[in-house]
């Protein structure tokens, strides 16, 4: 197995070094084909690992490649740990990103950049992998940057945009900041468990559950919380989460491709994958779990909010993205971890449609973002429109579409946890569907419906994208629909993740669940006598009459609403505290430390002034250099007075 | 109270000595200044007999008012150095001369009077016996204990020698002499230039 | 009334404080100077010469050779000096000689 | 071993040097290949060096006694432990690049420029090779000499200013290091380091004993607040003279504190660790506040080296604590951390300096401001700068990463607050690097002098590749040089942990 796995990993990352070093000679075609020959390698590959766990051929692999460094009892090392829970997220990543690999010739088709692109792509499919098949946490902690790396790299692809490059080193900042807490998480580990391998360290876990810690001088804290705590503000550093969310609608900056990728299915899903991953730690832990519910219902609501009144297209899809990432955030806080993996993939489908659909959009309206100057495309573009309303409907939750199984069962799980903030968070979520399905419907409508309000230059040139764009679409538009319903038994009741994730049974919310869990079709039946349901429908009839029919009404409201509306259209202000305090403020600590600490004190003051007393001392001193002998002289007989005086008054009882 | 021949030889030469000394620092003339500094060595040089190191009191004599003091004489006769400005300040500053000292004395006194160095420490020695030469003794310890140190008071003596002579040195721009080094190198070309021209034609042809 | 060993060094201690007023009183005159100097030393030769003599020891007294013999080099090389300095400046007075100023 | 090894790697280059300065200013080819092939010769010794190198033990290997100066009991003793290997070897890497990287850029002095260098290198080694202290002292002031020169010589315009901030920085601390020698020497009777290591002193002649050889090896790290130096030499020095004093020069301080302070002094250390460590976390944030703030490429990879030295220091003298409050291994992983940390980060400023110079030779401009889109102009020099950025901001998979993970990790079972602020050079630590690639790298071509620019050629390209080779290398598979140095610094721990009192 090991070979296999070994294969999965390193075939993008071979495609990436070449398509990256030799892209000139390997010429635009080489590029993409090596580089979709690696990541489609992967994902046969990852494919067919997940049905041999499916079909229960397949062991839990745990193995060491190598050790990366060993010092004392402490053992480094690089290796694979693949079950079910890493093999979901193999399929995943490498299915999604082959999905964009081929859309990107498309996309990219005419950008000076294409090598190094597809290079960046095959890179990042490389650190996600890397990150997901981890054993340990170093290795985790590797792919965890690495994918940092590439977002960056991505984001800022388009280097001559100030604004693209100021979002790349913003993303890379704001997902530092999360690092600084995973780190200190993972100094944790193994300061308790002196070990950071997966396999250990969660057998030793309950027995550390009543380990405590002294942070504050007199304070004991329980150190499973405050591991999990930090190893969670990593989580919310990649998986945007409030606080740390104000990365991501920025990153939009990026070619559409890498929304899609690293939006919608991949790198912000590392922290929800890691907190499911570390859930035998997450168990031991009452009070990190609350925070994580807070938090991640905080984001749902609160983010999608905003995607409301947002013009971009891709900004909206981002902002959604936002709150679905809550929403998983959500379940791994009520302890539904699986319905939060389940919630990810089904997610990565969808949004991956959505994000690609968008994407189509842009390249058809010639790289315009803008909805106001869009609407009618449905007739230009069929393709796209079919496939964005199928991604809208899996994305609100109607019934029976993969997003409904996911998302109403993380509602329901909610409703049955039971712990601190359970009630917020379930506040939170349901109201999130009403939000969700405004901004998923204002969007269609104003990018496919209605009046056409784009410039005559541009409509003359509307036509439906190429092939190698629409059918990612396509492919990603079957899953989106029917893949919920395939799965959503096995995932969520039938314990396909067992072992993988452990959630302690008196607070399985799941389990309560599946106590009336019969059948797919009878939870999809279901689903329409429920409350996310209507709340569902009145979003789409709210959307419907303003966008569809009363255009005139949404600035009626945006002025009636004028504070909530600005409100939000700052996105609560987070951007400019953060450049203002963190941004400005610290470099305005910097240059006055700069200035006032080392150029001033240190060496003005200390360096150049003790250099100054010494000349001072010596022009003063000077002074007594007369020139004249009787003054030399007169100072020697001076000293040899003193000397004898001295001589005389002490050494009186010697003599 | 009877004294001592020894005792009335060291005050005798004591009191000339100081008196001497004191002239030597007062006088306006440098050239008297010169011959009271004669009269204190050859008064010391008695004190210097009294304590039996002839081969030092004739040294001092020869050495000193033979040829230092003449020196001296000299150099102050050759420089023509007018007296009367070189006093002026001589009572300005007499105080604090004085003071520094007197102050300087008072502790010297402190340190080596008959406390320490009297007679209970430092009896008096008996003379040397008949036949002693202090010239011989002398002559022993410098040959061969001193042997190293001697050459090299010797060798600075020559640096002296070699020093005095290179400062006073002058070369005096009016003195004429000649090179030999540069006569002999002179070429042809230095000294003669042989002019080519046409036969001149008389004017009136 | 013996003449102790405490007398000669006293006489010595006199001749030299009588040289260091010297030093002081004599500011305009290089020449006096050099003869307060030659008093100090004949001061210290006093010294020398005299604990040789109560110590039984003649090295005193070969110091003191070698102190005559500096002293006459110290004597004939300040003496060119002055000789120079006077034919440069045409003055022995120490209070205009300040080159060494800083 | 039948052949004094290490004296062949202290004065192959010495001897190198005088010949190449022998073959004088008027054949500057001729002294540029000697240069070559002397410093590859160097390189090439220290294959045998690494061969015959016995990792499993802690003794002083390759040894060389010869009595030097009898009156002082004196010797010439050479030998290297797991400590020191990698740094000669490192010491040996790089300056067959900065050999290669002042191919074309000097053009005055040719032969003295190259001669410089290698006898900088021969001195250099002999700092991490020598077992005397007086030999050590040696090599530690001559080592200055060259550099001064090379400062001096071929530096920028306030080169003066610049070399004797430098000079009299170093001199001042090294003058508190040799009386903490002679002192030592007049306590144990001998100058081998070997033997003060095994000299028992009290206490209160360890505590100013230490302070002694803080001072010495504090200005060389340099730690806060004696680190002005190094940005002005950084600034003013060539681009070679840049990567010697940022990779290897900075070493010898930590060195220093690895085999003086801690092994000779180590309940004085105990006893005065918080010193260390304040000045430390301060270093590590502070300084990256300020390198945050400067407009000059150089001065902002000075900063930032001052800002990862930082670590070595913290790694090497939070060990008491750790072994309070922690485990022996963390206390190890914390030591070797620093000297990860050491070695990694001579090949990551090296290389962000030879970065700068690429430039430098291009624009002649050293400030941010000055440039802007270079990654346009020049896309294969943008890719190693980006390379070596992430290096600098410490990405797992590159070098950088290695060391400041094991600090930090080791730091923890210190004291949490420790590993935090430490941490906190994640975010600064990319936030100035970052911005700089940004302002620099990124962005449209701002001006006409960025769009003239060439990229880089075959020559920067083997010197840069070379260095992100080693760089990337050394992040993925570390664990060789742990190897290297375990033993050693298991040995060093042990010394550490049973005191002298």
């Amino acid at each position: 197995m090991e070979n296999i796995y070994l294969t999965i990993v390193l075939a993008p990352l071979f495609g990436a070094i070449v398509a990256g070093l030799f892209g000139r000679q390997i010429g635009r075609a080489g590029a993409h084909w090596i580089t979709i020959l690696g990541v489609g390698l992967s994902c046969v590959l990852s494919l067919n690992v997940l049905w041999q766990f499916i079909t229960g051929e397949a062991e839990v692999y745990n193995q060491t490649v190598y050790t990366w460094l060993a010092s004392g009892s402490f053992n480094f090392e690089v290796g694979f740990m693949v079950d079910t829970l890493t093999a979901v997220m193999m399929s995943v990543v490498t299915f999604v990103s082959l999905m964009v690999h081929i859309y990107t010739i498309g996309y990219m088709h005419d950008d000076p950049g294409y090598q190094r692109f597809f290079s960046y792509i095959a890179l990042f499919t490389f650190s996600m992998l890397m990150l997901v098949m981890a054993n340990n946490f170093v290795q985790l902690f590797f792919g965890w940057e690495a994918v940092g790396l590439v977002s960056y790299l991505l984001i800022g692809f388009w280097f001559k945009k100030e604004t693209a490059i100021f979002a790349n080193m913003k993303a890379f900042l704001v997902n530092r900041v999360g690092d600084l807490g995973f780190l200190l998480g993972i100094g944790c580990v193994l300061y308790f468990f002196g070990s950071l391998d997966y396999a250990t360290v969660f057998a030793a876990a309950p027995s550390h559950a009543n380990d405590t810690m002294t942070l504050f001088a007199g304070h004991e804290w329980s150190a499973m919380t405050v591991i999990c705590i930090l190893l969670f503000i990593g989580a919310m550093g990649k998986s945007a989460q409030a606080p740390l969310h104000v990365w991501l609608p920025d990153s939009m900056e990026g070619p559409t491709p890498i929304s899609a990728l690293i939006h919608a299915a991949t790198m912000v899903t590392a922290g929800i994958f890691m907190v499911a991953r570390m859930s035998p730690l997450f168990e031991l832990s009452e009070t990190a779990l609350s925070f994580v519910l807070v938090i991640g219902a905080t984001t749902a609501l609160f983010t999608g909010l905003i995607g409301i009144v947002q013009n971009d297209i891709k900004r909206v899809v981002a902002y959604s993205t936002l709150s679905q990432l809550g929403y998983m955030t959500v379940a791994l806080g009520a302890s539904a971890y699986s319905a939060a993996i389940f919630h990810l993939m089904t997610h990565a489908f969808f949004k991956a449609l959505l994000f690609l659909g968008a994407g189509s959009v842009i390249i058809a309206m010639h790289h315009k973002q803008d909805m106001r100057e869009m609407g009618g495309l449905k007739k230009y573009m069929p393709i796209t429109f079919i496939t964005a309303w199928i991604g809208t409907v899996a994305l609100v939750g109607v019934p029976f579409t993969s997003g409904f199984f996911s998302k109403d069962a993380i509602i329901e799980a909610v409703h049955h946890a039971s712990r601190a903030g359970s009630g917020y968070a379930y506040a939170c979520v349901l109201i999130g569907v009403l939000i969700t399905a405004l901004y998923s419907f204002r969007l269609l409508y104003l990018t496919f419906h209605g009046k056409e309000r784009m410039d005559e230059h541009t409509r003359s040139h509307l036509h439906e994208s190429p092939w190698v764009v629409t059918v990612p679409l396509v492919l990603l538009a079957i899953p989106s629909l029917f893949i919920g319903y395939f799965t959503v038994e096995p995932i969520l009741f039938g314990g396909f993740f067992d072992g993988a994730i452990v959630v302690n049974a008196a607070h399985d919310p799941l389990l309560a669940l599946g106590e009336d869990f019969h059948g797919p079709a009878a939870f999809a039946l279901h689903g329409f006598t429920q409350w996310p349901f209507f709340l569902l429908l009145t979003g789409f009839g709210l959307a419907t009459w303003i966008y569809m029919f009363r255009p005139d009404i949404a600035d009626t409201i945006k002025a009636r609403f004028k504070p909530i509306w600005t409100i939000l259209d700052k996105k609560y202000g987070f951007d400019e505290f953060n450049q203002a305090v963190f941004g400005r403020g610290t470099v305005f600590l910097g240059r006055f430390l700069s200035k006032h600490g080392d150029q001033q004190i240190i060496d003005g003051l200390v360096v150049n002034g003790s250099a100054r007393a010494v000349g001072w001392f010596s022009s003063v001193l000077r002074h007594v250099q007369s020139g004249y002998l009787y003054h030399y002289a007169f100072a020697t007989i001076l000293g040899l007075i003193a000397l004898v005086t001295a001589f005389v008054l002490m050494g009186r009882e010697g003599l | 109270m009877t004294m001592p021949i020894e005792a009335i030889i060291f005050y005798f030469f004591a009191a000339i000595l100081v008196g001497a000394a004191l002239a030597v620092i007062s006088v306006r003339n440098s050239v008297y200044a010169a011959l009271f500094l004669v009269l204190a060595f050859f008064t010391s040089a008695g004190i210097w007999m009294l304590l039996e190191a002839e081969f030092l009191a004739i040294t001092l004599v020869l050495v000193y008012v033979g040829a230092v003091m003449v020196l001296f004489l000299f150099v102050v006769m050759m420089l023509d150095i007018k007296v009367e400005p070189l006093k002026a300040g001589f009572a300005r500053y007499l105080p604090v001369g004085a003071i520094v000292a007197l102050v300087m004395a008072a502790e010297m006194f402190l340190v080596l009077g008959a406390k320490h160095f009297g007679m209970e420490r430092f009896p008096v020695p008996q003379p040397n016996p008949l036949g002693y030469s202090n010239t011989e003794e002398l002559g022993r310890v410098l040959y061969t204990e001193y042997y190293y140190p001697f050459e090299i008071a010797a060798v600075i003596l020559l640096v002296a020698i070699v020093a005095a002579i290179a400062l006073t040195l002058r070369k005096r721009p009016e003195t004429k002499f000649q090179d030999p080094a540069l006569q002999i190198q002179v070429r042809k070309e230095d000294r003669l230039r042989i002019v080519k021209m046409d036969a001149e034609k008389r004017a009136d042809q | 009334m013996i003449i102790t060993l405490s007398h000669f060094l006293i006489l010595g201690a006199i001749l030299f404080c009588i040289a260091l007023a010297g030093i002081f009183l004599n500011r305009k005159n290089v020449i006096i100077l050099l003869m307060a100097i030659e008093l100090m030393l004949l001061a210290v030769n006093m010294n020398f010469v005299a604990f040789s003599r109560y110590l039984g020891n003649t090295d005193g007294q070969v110091f003191v050779f070698f102190i005559l013999t500096v002293a006459a080099a110290e004597a004939a090389i300040g003496l060119a000096i002055l000789v120079t300095v006077f034919r440069n400046r045409r003055t022995i007075d120490v209070e205009e000689l300040d080159a060494l100023k800083g | 071993m039948d052949y004094p090894l290490l004296s062949l790697l202290i004065f192959a280059p010495i001897v190198g040097g005088i010949v190449v300065l022998a073959a004088g200013e008027s054949r500057p080819g001729l002294a540029r290949w000697l240069a070559l092939l002397v410093s590859l010769i160097t390189m090439a010794l220290c294959i045998p060096l690494l061969q015959n190198f016995d990792s499993s033990t802690a003794q002083m290997q390759f040894v060389e006694r010869v009595m030097w100066i009898e009156t002082f009991d004196i010797h010439y003793f050479l030998g290297v432990d797991g400590i020191a290997v990698p740094l000669i070897v490192l010491t040996a890497f790089t300056s067959v690049l900065v050999v290669v990287a002042g191919w074309e850029v000097i053009q005055t002095r040719v032969s003295q420029y190259f001669a410089a260098f290698l006898i900088l290198e021969g001195l250099m080694i002999g700092v991490f090779a020598a077992l005397d202290a007086i030999l050590f002292y040696v090599f530690f002031e001559a080592m200055l000499l060259p550099m001064f020169l090379i400062i001096g010589m071929w530096g920028g315009p306030n080169r003066v200013y610049a070399t004797l901030k430098f000079f009299l920085y170093t001199f001042f601390g090294s003058v508190f290091l040799l009386i903490g020698l002679i002192y030592l020497y007049l306590e144990g009777g001998s100058f081998s380091i070997l033997d003060m290591h095994r000299l028992p002193l009290p206490l209160d002649a360890q505590i100013w004993l230490f302070f002694a050889f803080l001072i010495g090896f504090a200005v060389k790290v340099p730690m806060f607040p004696v680190h002005t130096w190094l940005p002005d030499a950084h600034v003013e020095a060539p681009t070679g003279g840049s990567v010697v004093l940022a990779a290897i020069m900075l070493k010898i301080g930590g060195y220093g504190f690895l085999r003086f302070s801690l092994p000779i002094v180590p309940d004085g250390s105990q006893a005065m660790d918080w010193v260390v460590i304040l000045l430390s976390l301060i270093a590590i944030v502070y300084i990256g506040l300020v390198a945050l703030a400067q407009a000059d490429m150089k001065k902002l990879i000075a900063y930032s080296s001052i800002s990862h030295m930082g670590f070595v220091t913290l790694g090497a003298f939070m060990v008491f604590q750790v072994l309070e409050n922690g485990t022996m291994e963390a206390a190890q992983l914390g030591l070797e951390g620093a000297m990860v940390q050491m070695i990694s980060h001579g090949f990551i400023s090296g290389a962000m300096f030879l970065c700068v110079g690429v430039l430098y030779d291009r624009m002649h401009s050293r400030m941010i401001g000055d440039y802007g889109g270079v990654a346009n102009t020049m896309p294969w020099f943008a890719a190693f700068a980006v390379l070596f950025s992430m290096a600098n901001a410490g990405l797992p998979g590159t070098s950088g990463f290695v060391g400041e993970f094991m600090v930090i990790v080791a730091s923890l079972q210190a004291n949490f607050w420790f590993a935090f602020t430490a941490a906190l050079t994640l975010i600064i630590g990319a936030a100035y690097t970052l911005w700089m690639v940004k302002r620099v790298i990124f962005g449209d071509v701002t001006n006409t002098n960025v769009a003239r620019l060439k990229d880089i050629n075959a020559r920067e390209a083997v010197i840069l590749s070379s260095l992100a080779i080693a760089v990337l290398a050394l992040g993925v598979y570390p664990d060789p040089l742990i190897d290297l140095m375990h033993a050693s610094v298991a040995h060093l721990l042990e010394q550490i942990q049973l005191g002298k009192l």
